[in-house]
C-alpha cells in the first residue's frame, strides 16, 4: 500500500474507476462485464475508459441477460478469471438472484471446498435521485447480507470506494459491491497507487462519547453531518460507526461503540422490516450490551420509493432524523432539530448541480 | 383541453380530403404530429428541472405507436415500458394526468409516485408501463390470459424494444403464449440500441429474430417503422392472420430510430456511438417528414392545416403544462397510503 | 365460517387441497398454477384431484418459466382473475423475484390504487427432509418480509394452513404463502367448510408465565414440543406465539406476551443474519420491553443446509434447543436439557415413515 | 475397485475383436453397463434408507452419457444438473467419491453437504451438477470463455434435460456464447418429460426446437439419443463442425427416455402418466439392448463377456457400497467450515 499523497482528491466514481483500472493492470485474469460499461459515460465514470486503456475484451458491453450473464461470471472465475459485473441498478440484478444466492453464495461451501472459489465482485447501484422511483431506488442490502457466503460491501467515502473495490476483486469470494447512487460525485481523499482496505472490518468514522451511530453507504454521510451539527449546538457528541461491510460483519468495533455510549441509533438506506437495521439492534439486544435507552432504527418507511420529490422529502430520512434520533437518546437537544440548516438543494439531489436524469 | 384519444379509424372519411387514403393518412399524421409536439415540449422544458424524474422520449418513433393503436379499440389493452410516453399517448392516455405525473403532481396518473417511467390509464385502456426491460411482457400476457376465459374479444398489446427480446423473459413469454394459446400481440420496436449498445454487440451476425419468433409457434411480421402507412398496413395483416389463425400469437418487428438520447431531453449524436451513416439514414427517414411529403403529394392544400394542427398542439400543451405546473404535489401525509390493497 | 366438527382430522397437505378446492368452488376466477400442479402426486397431495374435479383449466400445468410464470399471473390478477401459483421449491422461485418484487408488491402502490390490485397467492414449500442439501431447503421468509407490498403467512397447523389459504386468495394483494415440508404430513383438527383465518393476527398457541417464544411455520411445533417438555419437567411454562403472518405482523399480541414474561426467545427456521428473527428482537428492544435477560435467537447457523444427516444433525435446531435458551433465560431448568426425549426418528425425517426422496 | 475412468477411445483395438467398429462398440456398451449396474444397485439398496438423500436415475440414458463423453478428453470440462450420476460417471468421475456422497459420507465428494444432485470430480474433468433447472448452463459458458481467453484447447461440454431450454436462461446462454463466440457444447437429453408433466403441455405442437436454436446462429444436430454408435457418430458430427467453424456453439439434441421415475429408486408407470404405446416403444430400445443385439451379431463370442462383465461390474459396486458404508459421516464440528473461502 502506498500512500504518497493523501490530500489528493477524488470523487467516488473516479475512485472506483481508479481501484479497477489498477486491478485490470495488475492481474491479467480480472475483467469488467456489464451493460453499458465501455459506453460514454461508462457508469457514471466508473468503468470510463477501461475499454481504450485495456482492450474491448477487458471491459465487454452485453446483451440484456443478467441471469445468464451472472452465471457466465460464475463460470469465468471458476474457470480462473476474475470478473467484476456490473449492474447500473440493484433492481436489474434481481433477474439474477438464483445464480447470486443458489450457485455463487453456496459454490465454495457446498462442495466442501472442492468445487473451487468463485471470486467475482458484482456491482449494484443502490438509492435514489432524481425521482428514479420504486423500481429504481431500492437498497436490498439486508437481502444480501442473509445469505452466507457472500461477502458484502458498502463504502460511504471514496478512499473507501477505491480500498475496497480493490480488496473485493482480491478476494476469493463473491462480493456485492453496492454503491449508492448519491455518492458517485463525491470528492474526497484517495491514497495512489494499489490501495487496499480490508473487507470485515467498521470504520469509527468519527468519534463521541454519548451515542453510537451505525451506518452505511451514504447514510454514513448524513450521520457525519448530524455530528457535526450535534457537537456544534447541542453539546452531543455522535460516534459515528461505518459498517463499510455488511458480511462479515465486525460487530466488535460495534459492541465497543455501545459499551462506550450506551446508546444507538441505527441508521439504514432500506425499508425497515427485516432490514439490515435490524441486525445491529437484534445483536447489541443480544449481547446484553446496557443501554441507557431503547435503540432507534431511522429507515426509509415500509412502502416503495415513490418518484414525487414532494413524497421523497418525507420518504429519506435525513442528518436531522438521525441528530433528533440521537438527541432523545441523549436526552438533550431534540428541540435544535428546527435549527438545523437547510439542504442547500431539493430533497431529490444530493447536491445542486446533480445532472439527472439517472 | 388537446383530445385525449386518438382519432379512430371508423369515423366517416372528412370531408376535406377526396380519398380514403388520404384522409387516413391525415387522421395517422395528425396524431403523430400531437404526440412529437409534446414529447419536444417536454424536452424543451426539462431543463427548468421541474420534471425531475427520468424521461425516455420517443421522438422519430411516433409512426409505430400510433399506426399499431390506430386498430385498437377502447377496450384493448396495451402495456409498455421504459419508452411509453407515444404508447399512452397514441392509446388515448389521458395527457394532462401525463404531464402531472412528469412534474410529480398529485393529479398524476400515479398520483406522483412513478414518475415518466410507470404511466397508467386503465380507462383508456393503458395497463401500465414499467422500467423494467421485459417485465410487463408476461403481465401483458397474462391480462390477455384473463380476457380469453372471459370469452371477451379484446386484444392485448406489449410494445417493447428489441433490447427486451433479449431476456429470457421474452421467449419464456413466447412459449406460454403458444403453449396456452393466447392470441395476444407482441410490438417489437426495434432501434438498434439498448441505451448505447449496438445491435452487433448484442446478437450474433446471423441471428434471426423471425425464425426465432416462429420456432415457437407465434406468427411473426415485419416491417418499416417510420413509415406510419406500412405501420398500419401490417398490423392490419396481423391482427387478420391472427383472427384466421386463433389462439396465436403475433410478433411484429419495426425498425426505426429514436432522434434524442436514451434518456433525457437533448440529442447525444455527438456522442459518436451511432455511425453517421445510419444516423444520416434516420434522418431522412423522419416519420412525420415521410407521411407528411406524402400527404401534400395527395393534398397539398393540407399544407397551412399542418402548420395551423402544430400550432394548435402547442397551444394545447402548454396549456397543460401551465395548468399542471399550479397544480398540488402530492400531500406528504399520503406517503403510505395503499402499500397494501384495502 | 362454519366449525361444525372440530375435531376431524386432517394433514397439513389435505387442509391446504380442501381450501383450494372450496375456494375454486366459490369463485370462478380462482385457479391454480404451477409445474406439477395436476400430476399424480398433486404437490404433495396438495393439489390432488382438482383437475379431475374443476377441469383442467383450474389447474394447470406449465413450462419451466418461474419468471414468466410470475408475471403471467400477475397480469392475469389484474384481468380479474385469483391465481394461485405453486412452486414446489421456494428455491425456484429465485427466478421469479423480479417479478414479484418489483411488479407485484409495488404494483398497487406504485400506481397509487389506479393500477388496480394483485390477488394472487404464491405457495412455496420451504425447509428440509431426506438431505434435500443447500438448494432445495431454504426458507427466506425474512426476504419476502423485507418488502412492502408482500403479505407472508407462515401457518404452522392443519386448521391454519386452510383457514390462511382461504383467506389468502380472498385478499386482493400478493400473498406469499410458505409451507415448511416437514408440516404437510402432519395431522390435526381442521374445521369444516369455508373457513378463514384473518391475515395479521398472532395466535398465542400456548400460554405460559415464564418466557415467551416466537416462532413460525414448523418453529412453532418444536416450542410446542419445547413448552411441554420444560412444564412436566422444569417448571417453566414457556409461552409460544405463533406469528401465522409475517407481514402484517401483529407485533401487539407478541409485545403484550413479552410485557408478562419478560423473556423472550425466537425460533426462525433460516439462516440468522438479517433473519426474522432479527427483526422480532429488535422490535421488542425498539419498543423498551423490560426483559429480565438478554433476547435470544435459535436460528440456523450462517452457512447452507447441508445434505449429510450427520450434518443436518448439528444444523437445525429443535425442541431441545429451545427448551435450553428458554431454561436460560428463566435461570432455572437448563442442566434438564440431557433428559430431553430422544427423537423418536432419524434427524433428517420428520417422522418414521416419512417417504422421501422429496 | 472399478475403473473410474471411461474406457478412452484412442486405446489400440482390442485383441478378441476384429473390427474396430465392433471394439469401440464393445467399449461403449461396457461402459453403460457399468453405469446401469451402478444405478440398478443404488435402487435396489435405497430402501434401506442409508442413502438419504433424493436420486434422479438415468437408466435408459446412459447411451447419451457414454456416447458423448467417449469424445471428452480427461481436461474437458462437463457439468450436469439434477440428472447427473451418468454423465459424472462416464467423464470418469471417483465412483467411490459419488456413492460416500450419497451415502453422506465424509468421503463424498461434497463431504457430505450436497447428495446426489451436487456431483463433482474436477480432477476428471467434472466441474459440478447442480439441480436447479437450467443454472450450470450459464456457468458452464463461463468456463468455456475462460478457457478460450487463455487460449486452450479445452472443450465445456453442458448436458441438460429438455425442460431446461424452456427457463429462459438457456436462450440468454446460447445468446451469450455466438455474441462472444464461445465454442461450447450443449448436450440437450430429451426424455419427453419434465417430472411428470409431457413436452406437449411445454411447447405448443409446431415448437421447432431446431430452428430455435440455429437462428441465435449456433450449430444444431439431433438424433436418436438411445443408441451409442449414433450418439457416437452424431457428437463426432458436431464437433468437426465446430473445428470447421471455430467460435461457434453448438446443441445437439438427443432422443432418449428414462425407465425410473422422476427421482426415486422406483418406476412408476402405473401412475398412468406416460402412454403405453411410449412405454413399449421405448422398452423396445433399451440402449444396452440395442448394443448388445448389435455387438452379438458382430462377435456372438462376446455373450459370455458380457455375463462375465456385468458380474465383475456388480462386485465392485458392492464392494465399494461396503467400503462407503464403513467410512465415517462428517465431523458435526465441521459445519461451518468453508462458508467463506479463505
Ligand atoms: C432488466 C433491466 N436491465 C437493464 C435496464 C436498463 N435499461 C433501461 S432501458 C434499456 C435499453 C433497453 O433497450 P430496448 O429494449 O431496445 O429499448 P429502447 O430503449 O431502445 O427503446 C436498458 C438497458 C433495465 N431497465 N431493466
Ligand atoms: C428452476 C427449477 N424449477 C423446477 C425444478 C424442479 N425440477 C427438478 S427436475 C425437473 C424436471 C426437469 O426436466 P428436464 O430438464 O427435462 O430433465 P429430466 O428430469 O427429464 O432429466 C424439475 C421441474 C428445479 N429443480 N429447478
Ligand atoms: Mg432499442
Ligand atoms: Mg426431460
Amino acid at each position: 500500500m502506498s500512500d504518497k499523497s493523501p490530500t489528493r482528491e477524488l470523487t467516488f466514481a473516479e475512485a472506483i474507476r481508479e481501484g479497477t483500472a489498477l486491478c485490470l493492470a495488475r492481474d491479467p485474469r480480472a475483467f469488467v462485464i456489464g451493460l453499458g460499461v465501455p459506453d460514454p459515460k461508462g457508469i457514471f465514470g466508473t468503468t470510463a475508459e477501461l475499454a481504450a486503456e485495456f482492450g474491448a475484451d477487458r471491459a465487454l458491453d452485453v446483451p440484456l441477460s443478467e441471469n445468464a450473464l451472472t452465471g457466465l461470471v460464475i463460470g469465468a472465475a471458476l474457470g480462473g478469471m476474475r470478473p467484476i459485473l456490473t449492474h447500473q441498478r440493484v433492481d436489474f440484478a434481481l433477474l439474477s438472484l438464483e445464480q447470486i444466492v443458489n450457485q455463487a453464495a453456496k459454490w465454495y461451501y457446498m462442495f466442501d471446498g472442492r468445487g473451487g472459489t468463485i471470486p467475482i465482485v458484482i456491482r449494484m447501484i443502490i438509492g435514489r435521485g432524481w425521482g428514479q422511483g420504486p423500481q429504481h431506488a431500492q437498497s436490498l442490502s439486508s437481502w444480501f447480507a442473509h445469505i452466507p457466503g457472500l461477502k458484502v460491501v458498502a463504502p460511504a467515502s471514496p478512499a473507501d470506494a477505491k480500498g475496497l473495490l480493490v480488496a473485493s476483486v482480491e478476494d476469493d469470494n463473491p462480493v456485492i459491491f453496492l454503491e449508492h447512487r448519491w455518492l458517485h460525485n463525491m470528492r474526497g481523499p484517495v491514497p495512489e497507487g494499489y490501495h487496499r482496505t480490508p473487507l470485515g472490518e467498521c470504520l469509527v468514522a468519527r468519534s463521541g462519547s454519548d451515542v453510537t451511530v451505525v451506518a452505511s453507504s451514504h447514510m454514513v454521510i448524513e450521520a457525519l453531518r448530524a455530528a457535526d451539527f450535534a457537537s456544534a449546538h447541542a453539546g452531543v457528541e455522535m460516534e459515528v460507526v461505518d459498517v463499510r461491510c455488511l458480511n462479515p460483519l465486525d460487530f466488535e468495533t460495534i459492541a465497543n461503540s455501545v459499551k462506550k455510549t450506551r446508546g444507538l441509533v441505527v441508521a439504514d438506506d432500506d425499508t425497515r422490516q427485516c432490514g439490515f437495521a435490524a441486525e445491529i439492534v437484534a445483536r447489541v439486544g443480544e449481547a446484553g450490551l446496557k443501554l441507557n435507552a431503547p435503540p432507534v432504527r431511522v429507515t426509509y418507511p415500509d412502502c416503495a420509493s415513490p418518484s414525487s420529490s414532494a413524497l421523497a422529502a418525507v420518504y429519506y430520512p435525513a442528518a436531522p432524523d438521525l441528530f433528533l434520533a440521537a438527541a432523545r437518546i441523549v436526552g438533550r437537544g431534540a428541540s435544535l432539530v428546527d435549527k438545523f440548516p437547510k439542504r442547500p438543494c431539493p430533497v431529490d439531489v444530493p447536491y445542486l448541480e446533480f445532472p439527472g436524469p439517472f | 383541453m388537446m383530445a385525449n384519444s386518438p382519432v379512430p379509424l371508423s369515423q366517416p372519411p372528412r370531408a376535406e380530403t377526396s380519398s380514403q387514403i388520404c384522409d387516413r393518412l391525415w387522421r395517422l399524421y395528425l396524431e403523430m404530429l400531437r404526440i412529437r409536439v409534446i414529447e419536444r415540449r417536454i424536452a424543451e422544458r426539462y431543463g427548468e428541472k421541474e420534471m425531475r424524474c427520468p424521461v425516455h422520449l420517443s421522438i422519430g418513433q411516433e409512426a409505430v405507436a400510433v399506426g399499431v393503436c390506430a386498430h385498437l379499440r377502447k377496450q384493448d389493452k396495451v402495456m409498455s415500458a421504459h419508452r411509453s410516453h407515444g404508447h399512452y399517448l397514441a392509446k388515448g392516455g389521458n395527457i394532462r394526468a401525463m404531464l402531472a405525473e412528469l412534474y410529480g403532481r398529485e393529479a398524476g396518473c400515479c398520483g406522483g409516485r412513478g414518475g415518466s417511467m410507470h404511466l397508467i390509464d386503465r380507462e383508456a385502456g393503458f395497463w401500465g408501463a414499467v422500467p423494467i426491460v421485459g417485465s410487463t411482457m408476461p403481465i401483458a400476457l397474462g391480462l390477455a390470459l384473463a380476457d380469453k376465459r372471459r370469452g371477451g374479444d379484446e386484444l392485448t398489446t406489449a410494445f417493447f424494444g428489441e433490447g427486451a427480446t433479449e431476456e429470457g423473459v421474452f421467449t419464456e413469454t413466447l412459449n406460454l403464449a403458444c403453449v396456452l394459446r393466447v392470441p395476444m400481440l407482441f410490438i417489437c420496436e426495434n432501434n438498434g440500441f439498448s441505451v448505447y449498445t449496438p445491435l452487433s454487440l448484442r446478437r450474433a451476425p446471423d441471428f434471426e429474430f423471425g425464425s426465432y419468433v416462429r420456432s415457437h409457434g407465434s406468427l411473426y411480421f415485419s416491417g418499416h417503422g417510420n413509415d406510419v402507412e406500412e405501420v398500419f398496413a401490417l398490423t392490419g395483416q396481423a391482427l387478420s392472420a391472427m383472427r384466421q389463425d386463433p389462439g396465436r400469437p403475433c410478433v411484429v418487428e419495426f425498425s426505426t430510430w429514436r432522434y434524442y438520447e436514451h434518456c433525457g431531453p437533448g440529442q447525444d449524436d455527438h456522442l459518436g456511438y451511432r455511425e453517421a451513416e445510419q444516423i444520416k439514414h434516420w434522418a431522412e427517414r423522419c416519420p412525420l417528414a415521410v407521411a407528411r411529403t406524402r400527404l401534400l403529394a395527395l393534398s397539398p392544400a393540407l399544407d397551412p392545416e399542418m402548420t395551423a394542427a402544430e400550432k394548435r398542439y402547442i397551444r394545447e400543451i402548454d396549456a397543460v403544462i401551465e395548468n399542471v405546473r399550479s397544480s398540488p404535489m402530492p400531500d406528504a401525509a399520503t406517503l403510505q397510503r395503499g402499500v397494501f390493497a384495502p
